[in-house]
């Protein structure tokens, strides 16, 4: 018996990242732990505000070895806090925003969200393992959204012609997870669809959360369905076997 | 449509519809600025409190804020209406309603109370409780009862029960258990061990509902599981023989709003079908779980009522637990401060709605509990979430949702912790469930004094109880 | 002077000395702002908090915060420090006191929490405050014990009593009696029947003493009178032979504080000393009142400490509590929204500073009342009172002020109504103080249920009660 | 026995301008009840909003017959919200400020305090009232301070030359009471002073709190009495009897 198996603590510990047996100040929590919740709750708050920087973005695509252009755009919200507190304007194209039409059967929309970082750390590995797995599927210049809504992805995937699009999205910060990334799948994509008509894969953070290949695998499992299907969403279920225990 | 006009202080202000007075009514609120139908000063809301006091109850069947023909939430509240319910409060106003429950309140008189439930539609509701002190919300919702049971039961004077949510970024069957764990130790999980799937695979749903039922059945917890995927994979679930105990789904005030998170009524009445028939519960029958939170409906864009105009935040919340009450929920809870500031802007917000919510819910007979949380993109912290814990605790909540350490690791933000369940029920002299509390004894977990005992890692019982997580 | 380091999240911190540290650790808050005082960030805040977990308890006996050869408040506090009550903590961090006071809170130890209090410096309850959570300040307080007497028994578990303040813009006898009569027929008054005299006139202090005397002579109530005068003023009425039953005095952490409001600690010995003389309690024999309230050291640019630096709100109000408890207390209260916006900025400001200190003042040893309030120059509301009433209730607070209908006509601000006190003993199962209970019943105010009958205007009791309006 | 004698709750209505005898709704107030109490509070605040009109000061001076020229200052307080948030620079003058220097036996500022509409209402009055009773007294130029707190006064008598100042001032407005004076003496006016160095009068606003008359009485009084002793505060009691009842 290892010392870690003595110590159920040290046990419930090791198998999550969750805040487990933190122990206990009568029925409040130890000082230390109140503590630092406290200190990740002020990070948390700041990840929020982190700007999205495209230089770093940019860099991280031609290292992973992408190879498709990167468009810019912006949402109709000017600044962080209106952003916060307007998601109607995050999830329209700002005035004058030109796209190249095209004809595709795909669009990658990266959205810097509430968590810009998410970005920074994982959407150009994202990216990488998910065209690897695409040959033959027209993909349409990548776009680089700022202060956007996941719901931005319908105008543009629509402005670029695209059959379906996929915004990667920083996901709201958590206190131990500031750099989580999400992945929206829409099927004709165009302003007024509701959520119900999309998909989603959630948590994308590797080494706590889903790794970069194993979203890419039930992203491109998901495109193929919906390809065949014509449509996303309620309809469309991700049909993998469950995760294997440790996974994450 | 009747316009409504009220002086105050020597200003006349015009409310053009029934849902522009409610809109108009509320608390501030940022949500309702969004959709552009807030109050525009402390005068206005106060002139439109005056007029909605003088509302008579019975308008709320006639006058509609969603049209009966365009929305199938609407025909659903008036057509179960029951008017023999409705008879004690049929000729008040809704001023007078308020004085009605606070009276009933004062006398203690939980009969009367919620005997009204199948007879208030929830724009009364909702439309009392926007004249409604904090204190009001608390002093009535205290003397008003729902009880309802599956394998525990809920809703008991003097007891606050709690969902253990073990949530885990990849559904990792490991780190689930290990959260469950830590909230048993801890007392928490008597409303139900309810985990939000990271994936929304039918596959994923069915391991889950297998590891949590499996924990449940190896000690013998009087309590039930739920995994909160989309109502159309568990019915997948359902189909593969899954052990479901609960259908969830959130749920909105609107038609558009239950289309845009993709449910109809048949399908939750299909769902709802299927779990009873498993015939899963011991002291009850109740099969189904909701979730809503005030903002959904904005969010959708699905807001609208009659003439296409926008209706208040808070009267649409009300409006979604018209549907869930169809379908005899064991549980239904509002995520208070879940989605963020574009609907409730800071604390002040959050305890004030998270207070409206259970009111409302309870008054209109749900077994209310409450998702006391926030983000972390809004200006809220602990000590607004001590502050309406404590409250609904007060205010006699049904339960409360609990996470390790307040941080839900895979839905990002902060709800309560397992200790702060601990401290809510010591400082209030509540208990947990009583066949979740008798567990508790069994398990060697209370102390003498009833509490939930700090255990040492050596004591018999934590090795009895981690012995599923090796 | 000790320069504190901490790092946190790669950032360092320097805390140039005890007191900066104290500031930078306090919750947010205007006044700190305005004194130039607060920390910059959340991180910094926290950063602090840290340090100064780490600090032991014994450090305050040794570093202080206002000096002691500058300060007869220091020099009160240090001279009258009783080490064997300190003994339980003294070898405990500030980080490690807060736990031992939620360990002994869990088990409901109050002798261990209430045996403290001489042994506890303010700045050291002040400390351990900054760490604690809303919900860890009521779980402590709520099991501190203060009990006191006059002619009523204060701080009874499960009992909640209140002050009547029945001021009157002109001390108008007649409008102040029917206060009075208002509130006595509302079960309130069994704290004290406190006035504020609009004038500081002596001939109009002896006058309402007379007046409030009579009305309970007249009725035999178990309660006790005060008008809230300047010290000064009510030992002229004590000279007069004037019936004083609590001498009353604002006052402030320093020695220039109280300076500033014209008091020093031998005026308020003697004023004491002149009350106890009189003989005329019945159950207790605690002669004094004082009032506090965050903000009013700065507000006499009187809150400078060792080397003249700023010392925070939070802790001189705490040395306020170690003025006021030299002199054995009735009753001592924060008034804690009544300044403005400039001390304490919003409902969460003063929803926090009200339980922060009603935990201090508690913590040692005083019978802490709070005056839950806001004037209408700062962003407070009736949601922002209820809420906070209903915590002090939960936390076992010993009194609250009520005016009629909230309103206070010569102070001008808003405070609780004699309505308010019975919602928060009807939620919260709360009586009044016992003899007072036994006289309301005598007098036939109390229902079969023990709460406060709502009496029609013909009902004798309301008819004897009333006949000193006449 | 009146109509009144028969009602208990009208006689104690009659009694105050309290909010006695609510009635209740429960243990709560009636709907009536509390929805007057939030529209007096909506009112109430506003109160604290309105500007200081100096016209209407000086056509009410006028009015009342006051001869004495009116001088104008500002606190170093900007506007109101920075007036609200930092009291000391409600008690400065502002940069520049010039007061004609002389040799007075008192000053009288009047301030807006936190409601100008108590300026508006009762200044006027109770100066004329007071200048009544004070012949021979040589009292300097009157100065109406805006954005001022009592301690401004301090600076303002200094500069005038005046042995006591006496401070005119808005006073918080309450629910039932937007308009109430409140007045400051004191002697030897200098910054530093402390609020134990000053006696006041308070709730001057006829027809419920004081008369302009019995304002002026008792600060002649307490004048009388400060100028003998050289000093004022908590030294000096204001010794007039107790009022009658019945009297505001
Ligand atoms: C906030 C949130 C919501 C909010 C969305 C409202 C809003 N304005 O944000 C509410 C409470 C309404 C909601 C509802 C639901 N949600 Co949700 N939600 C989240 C959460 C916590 C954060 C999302 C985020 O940060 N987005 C980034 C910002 C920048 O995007 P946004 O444009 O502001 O917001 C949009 C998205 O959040 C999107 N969205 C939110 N939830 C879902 C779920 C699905 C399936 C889809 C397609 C889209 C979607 O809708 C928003 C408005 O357009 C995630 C968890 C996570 N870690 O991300 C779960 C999450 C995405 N939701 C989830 C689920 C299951 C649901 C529900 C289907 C639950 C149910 N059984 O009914 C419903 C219905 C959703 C629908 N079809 O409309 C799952 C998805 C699982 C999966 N892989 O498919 C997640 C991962 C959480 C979980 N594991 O349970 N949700
Ligand atoms: C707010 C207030 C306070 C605050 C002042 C702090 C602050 N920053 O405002 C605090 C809580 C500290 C306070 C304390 C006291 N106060 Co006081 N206070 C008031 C109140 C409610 C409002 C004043 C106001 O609106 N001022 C207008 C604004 C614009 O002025 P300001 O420059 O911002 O504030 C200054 C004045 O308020 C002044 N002040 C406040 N109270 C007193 C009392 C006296 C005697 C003096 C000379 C000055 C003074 O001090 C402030 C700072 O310089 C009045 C009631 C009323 N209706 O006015 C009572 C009132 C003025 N106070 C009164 C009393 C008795 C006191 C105390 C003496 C009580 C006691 N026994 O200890 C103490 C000590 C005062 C002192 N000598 O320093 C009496 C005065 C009676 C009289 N005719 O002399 C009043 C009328 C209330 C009452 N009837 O009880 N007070």
């Amino acid at each position: 018996m290892s010392a870690v198996e003595n110590d159920p603590w040290a046990l419930l510990r090791g198998a999550t990242r969750a805040r487990v047996a933190l122990g206990r100040a009568g029925d409040g929590l130890p000082t230390a732990r109140e503590l630092e919740f406290r200190a990740a709750h002020a990070v948390a708050r700041d990840a929020v505000h982190t700007p999205l920087d495209a230089g770093r973005v940019r860099a991280a695509l031609t290292d992973a070895g992408v190879g498709l252009p990167l468009l810019e755009v912006h949402s109709q919200a000017p600044d962080r806090a209106t952003y916060l507190q307007r998601p109607d304007l995050g999830r329209r194209l700002a005035e004058g925003t030109q796209l190249p039409a095209g004809d595709h059967d795909l669009a990658l929309v990266l959205a810097d969200g509430l968590s810009p970082r998410a970005v920074h750390e994982h959407a150009a590995g994202t990216v990488a393992a998910v065209l690897e797995r695409l040959p033959g599927w027209s993909v349409a210049p990548l776009v680089l959204a700022h202060q956007a809504r996941v719901a931005l992805g319908d105008p543009v995937g629509q402005a670029l012609g695209a059959r379906i699009v996929v915004v990667l999205v920083g996901e709201r910060p958590g206190l131990s997870s500031a750099d989580s990334l999400g992945l929206y799948l829409t099927s004709g994509p165009r302003p007024g669809r509701a959520d119900s008509e999309r998909n989603c894969i959630s948590n994308v953070r590797p080494p706590h959360g889903l790794s970069h290949v194993q979203a890419a695998d039930t992203l491109v499992a998901l495109l193929q369905a919906s390809r065949r299907l014509g449509a996303s969403g309620v309809v469309l279920k991700d049909e993998g076997a469950a995760l294997p225990p440790g996974a994450g | 449509m009747t316009v409504r006009r009220q002086t105050l202080g020597g200003h006349t202000f015009e409310f053009a519809s029934l849902s522009d007075l409610l809109a108009k009514a509320t608390p501030a609120r940022s949500g309702d600025v969004l959709a552009g139908v807030a109050a525009e000063s402390q005068a206005q809301r106060v002139a439109a409190q005056y007029a909605l006091a003088e509302v008579p109850l019975a308008t709320f069947l006639t006058e509609q804020v969603v049209g009966y023909d365009e929305d199938d939430v609407t025909r659903l509240i008036l057509d179960t209406h029951d008017p023999a319910a409705f008879g004690p409060v049929a000729s008040l106003t809704v001023g007078g309603f308020r004085e009605w429950l606070l009276a009933r309140a004062a006398e203690r008189d939980e009969a009367a109370i919620s005997g009204l439930a199948r007879g208030l539609t929830p724009e009364m509701v909702a439309a009392v409780s926007k004249l409604m002190r904090n204190a009001d919300l608390v002093a009535v919702a205290r003397r008003t009862r729902v009880v309802t049971g599956l394998r525990s039961t809920l809703g008991l004077p003097g007891r606050l029960a709690s969902r253990l949510q073990p949530n885990h970024p990849t559904d990792d069957a490991v780190g689930v258990t290990a959260s469950i764990l830590d909230g048993l130790l801890h007392g928490s999980g008597d409303a139900v061990i309810g985990i939000n799937p990271a994936t929304d695979s039918p596959a994923q749903t069915v391991a889950l509902l297998e590891l949590v039922d499996a924990v449940i059945s190896r000690y013998e917890i009087p309590t039930q599981s739920c995994v909160l995927a989309h109502v159309t994979t568990t019915l997948r679930a359902l189909e593969a023989g899954a052990p479901v105990d609960l259908v969830f789904q959130s749920v909105a005030g609107t038609e558009a709003g239950n289309r845009g998170f993709g449910v109809t009524l048949d399908l939750l009445t299909e769902a709802r079908a299927a779990a009873l028939e498993l015939g899963r519960g011991t002291v009850g029958r109740n099969v189904t779980y909701f979730e809503t939170g005030q903002g959904s409906a904005l969010s959708a864009d699905a807001h609208h009522g009659v003439d296409g105009r926008a209706v208040d935040q808070q009267t649409l919340e009300c409006r979604a637990y018209g549907v869930a009450r169809h379908f005899d929920p064991l549980l239904v809870n509002t995520v208070v401060g879940f989605i963020g500031p574009e609907y409730l802007y800071d604390g002040k917000q959050v305890v004030r709605a998270g207070l409206e919510d259970h009111f409302c819910g309870k008054l209109l007979g749900l077994p209310m509990g409450v998702d006391v949380c926030y983000t972390n993109h809004t200006d809220v912290d602990g000590d607004d979430t001590d502050t309406l814990t404590l409250l609904l605790g007060a205010a006699g909540c049904s339960f409360v949702i609990a996470v390790p350490g307040s941080d839900d690791v895979m839905l990002h933000y902060q709800s309560l912790s397992f200790q702060d369940v601990l401290t809510a029920r010591a400082v209030l002299d509540l208990r947990p469930a009583p066949e979740f509390e008798a567990w508790l004894a069994r398990m060697d977990l209370l102390g003498d004094d009833g509490r939930v005992r700090e255990l040492a890692p050596d004591t018999p019982a934590v090795k009895a109880l981690l012995a599923a997580a090796r």
